[in-house]
């Protein structure tokens, strides 16, 4: 059966280790943060000027100068501290963040990301995406592996434009996990129930099954 | 040398149909609430406004666009905001979208006089199109210009009659970045002190990054996705 | 992950022979008295040095000079120091003089990500020789590159367990900024607190470009021009 | 009869203006602050990270912590804020600083500096004072009009390493007030008693005369 998207979160707050500071963008992403595994301390960071998110707030304590990058409502953990826009993106680009997590469109076998735009469409820009894709020393991407329509997300060549070019180094979607490697996408594991054939063919770009898969466990 | 004005009307007196302004805030949060408000009563037209957003429809520089003021937005995410769409759309718009440190930090090298800076964000993308590209150690960088702004309307938590400013929390964002980046800075405060009522320790704009400052008056601080915990 | 350490042996436990450091500070205010004599009875060699200043002879950098322990200098400012110059004059000692806003401005772009910044200093005299200029503007500006600095080794007023820090008054200096531009930081605070014990918006130098954190003891805080009102 | 140290002081202070944020560098210039003329405000500024200086401490009150870029204890005035070196440079490098004044050993008719190093001697280094030329709207360089053994040092050219090229804009000597023109060295005032002709003989660079030249008065 496919992962729902807590389980993808949920399994992708395994690559967490101890005093990660992390950044998790909008969607599935955000979710991860509710799947720390016990006994590790994670910081996680948001591009709009934190270091030390907490939970969401009780009902009536929103506090409207404390939001995160998805301008949701948030609060801070003891030990937080506040910057601004270009000392975080500084932090950003200086290698400081251990692990960006975010969703895609598309991924390429490459680990080119597309996530901004689709032509045709409104486009409400990059926000700090690009920032991140170009700077982050390890990407996982969060996503589905196929969009609506049945098709692959997982491609040779990116055919939406790009958000950054050879930056995803890992990629859990709702059937499987997967490494970027020089040679393609490495197949680690599969979602329960999922079979190797299934990922196969939804997987548009160059797939490497090295062996034995073992089915994910939660 | 006095840098206290009344009023947003009085600390945005000069600024014309045309020139450029530097708008602080992310979503709704850090927002010059009572310039932008100003702004649209005084009616100046074609602006090109920078700020990492555009509003909602009718809150923030979304006010602006109800009254056709703007003529480009320069910001990396535009997010829900139907006349922003239409006008958009329909051309009477025109918008520039940069990745978000970019903009940050084309702030922060005009605040400390670097006329350009090398960034890898967008590298490889439609971003890099016509830019200057150079190779350092191996990885792709974009040379991207510090900004030039007519004016930087910020907002701060609180300030001093010498124009130092203080924010709160994540409303501090892009604020000190532009405060730094105007040719001529507005700054709009929720407590005005006099010199000598902060910690000279904990000002995060200095006075001399200040012109014109205000205590605003009736804050909104809309919040746009509101967010509990379930419980 | 704990970024306390017990003192200032255990933080710079794996600082080697003929590694980079960065050492806070401006003359002899704001400097790391504790890694200082660490670093001197450690008796690592070879090193070199960034940092504005150079001590004096019997204080700050001046001990590690002393005990031959510096191959090389790179400062804006190298004052007062008899033994410094008997090893520059005698070859011992290896001097690099760049100027002031430069070299905060490589700390800066190294914290920054930036692998180059322009800076006019220097533009026409012999610090440009062999350096790579441009125009803007009409201006000439030098290309200066980011710092690399195997550890950067500073001294904050107040720190947390997180790696927090709280510089007080004009001892922040060049502190935060190569807080940010080492590989590994080294902060000793005179005031060591729980997380929480900071207020978040008063921090200068946040906690992730913190790796090790310890409280000081003993500070003399020499002061190098005591200098008094004429009453 | 030549200004002393303080006159040279007490005539630059003259060129402040309310509101001007100040640099004063060491020696004369750092006299300057006794000066400033009443009913005017203007802030000074330490390229070690302060705005606002305030006078020196009284005996006992000195605080290791709080120097100016002379090292010398200060104490702050109200409304004052600390900054780190690579803000302090930077507001000096955008042009916020409205004034800065500095010593010289050598200034040519085209308003190159020399201040910094002496071949054969050691160097100490420039700290912040190429970084100050690069960037300053305004530069009053203080200094005297000669050297102890009599020798111009208002050049046509600098004889010693430069500091900056084509930044100084006025000169305060202990003989005259110039203005640094494109034409040359425009003198504006005489100090007391001096006469044309001295400060002719004393200025090896091209000195421009216009008209009557009027004394200085205190």
């Amino acid at each position: 059966m496919p992962l729902t998207k807590e389980q993808i979160a949920q399994r992708i707050a395994k690559e967490l280790r101890d005093g990660f500071y992390v950044n998790l963008g909008i969607g599935i992403p955000t979710l991860v943060a509710n799947y720390i595994p016990a006994g590790i301390k994670v910081v996680l960071q948001s591009e709009n000027g934190l270091l030390g998110i907490g939970p969401f707030p009780e009902e009536g304590k929103e506090d409207p100068d404390l939001i995160n990058a998805g301008k949701q409502t948030i609060t801070t953990i003891p030990g937080s501290a506040f910057f601004d826009s270009a000392m975080s993106f500084g932090m950003i680009r200086a290698g400081k963040v251990d692990l960006t997590v975010l969703g895609a469109m598309e991924v390429s076998e490459k680990g080119d990301i597309a996530n901004w735009k689709i032509p045709g469409k409104m486009v409400k820009g990059m926000g700090g995406a690009m920032d991140l894709v170009a700077s982050a020393k390890n990407i996982i991407v969060a996503m589905v592996h196929t969009n609506p329509k049945g098709e692959s997300k997982l491609l040779s060549y990116c055919t939406l434009p790009l958000t950054g070019v050879r930056c995803v180094k890992k990629i859990v979607t709702d059937l499987a996990v997967l490494d970027v490697t020089e040679n393609g996408f490495k197949l680690l594991e599969r979602a329960p129930g999922i079979s190797i054939d299934e990922i196969k063919t939804k997987t548009e770009g160059k797939l490497i099954v090295p062996g034995e898969i073992p089915e994910m466990s939660f | 040398m006095n840098k206290v004005v009344a009023n947003a009307d009085e600390a945005i007196r000069d600024i014309s149909d045309g020139n450029v302004i530097m708008l602080g805030g992310f979503g709704l949060c850090g927002i010059p609430e009572n310039c932008i408000a100003a702004l649209v009563r005084k009616g100046v037209k074609d602006l090109t406004c920078i700020s990492n957003n555009a509003g909602v429809d009718d809150f923030g520089i979304g006010l602006m666009l109800q009254k056709r003021q703007v003529k480009k937005m320069i910001s990396s995410y535009v997010g829900e905001n139907a006349e922003f769409e239409r006008q958009l759309l329909s051309g009477e718009l025109q918008v520039e979208l940069i990745p978000q440190g970019t903009l940050a930090t084309r702030c922060l090298a005009a605040g400390y006089g670097m006329p350009a800076v090398y960034t890898p964000a967008g590298a490889g993308t439609e971003v890099a199109e016509g830019k200057e590209m150079r190779s350092f150690s191996g990885k792709e960088y974009l040379l991207e210009y510090a900004f030039e702004a007519h004016y930087a309307i910020v907002k701060a938590w609180k300030g001093d009659t010498e124009g130092n400013l203080i924010y709160k929390e994540t409303a501090r964002n892009f604020n000190p970045l532009m405060a730094m980046a105007g040719r001529v800075t507005i700054a709009e405060v929720e407590h005005l002190v006099d010199a000598g009522g902060l910690d000279p320790d904990c000002i995060h704009t200095p006075g001399i990054y200040v012109h014109r400052i205000f205590q605003g008056v009736n804050y909104e601080k809309r919040i746009e996705q509101r967010t509990v915990r379930k419980t």
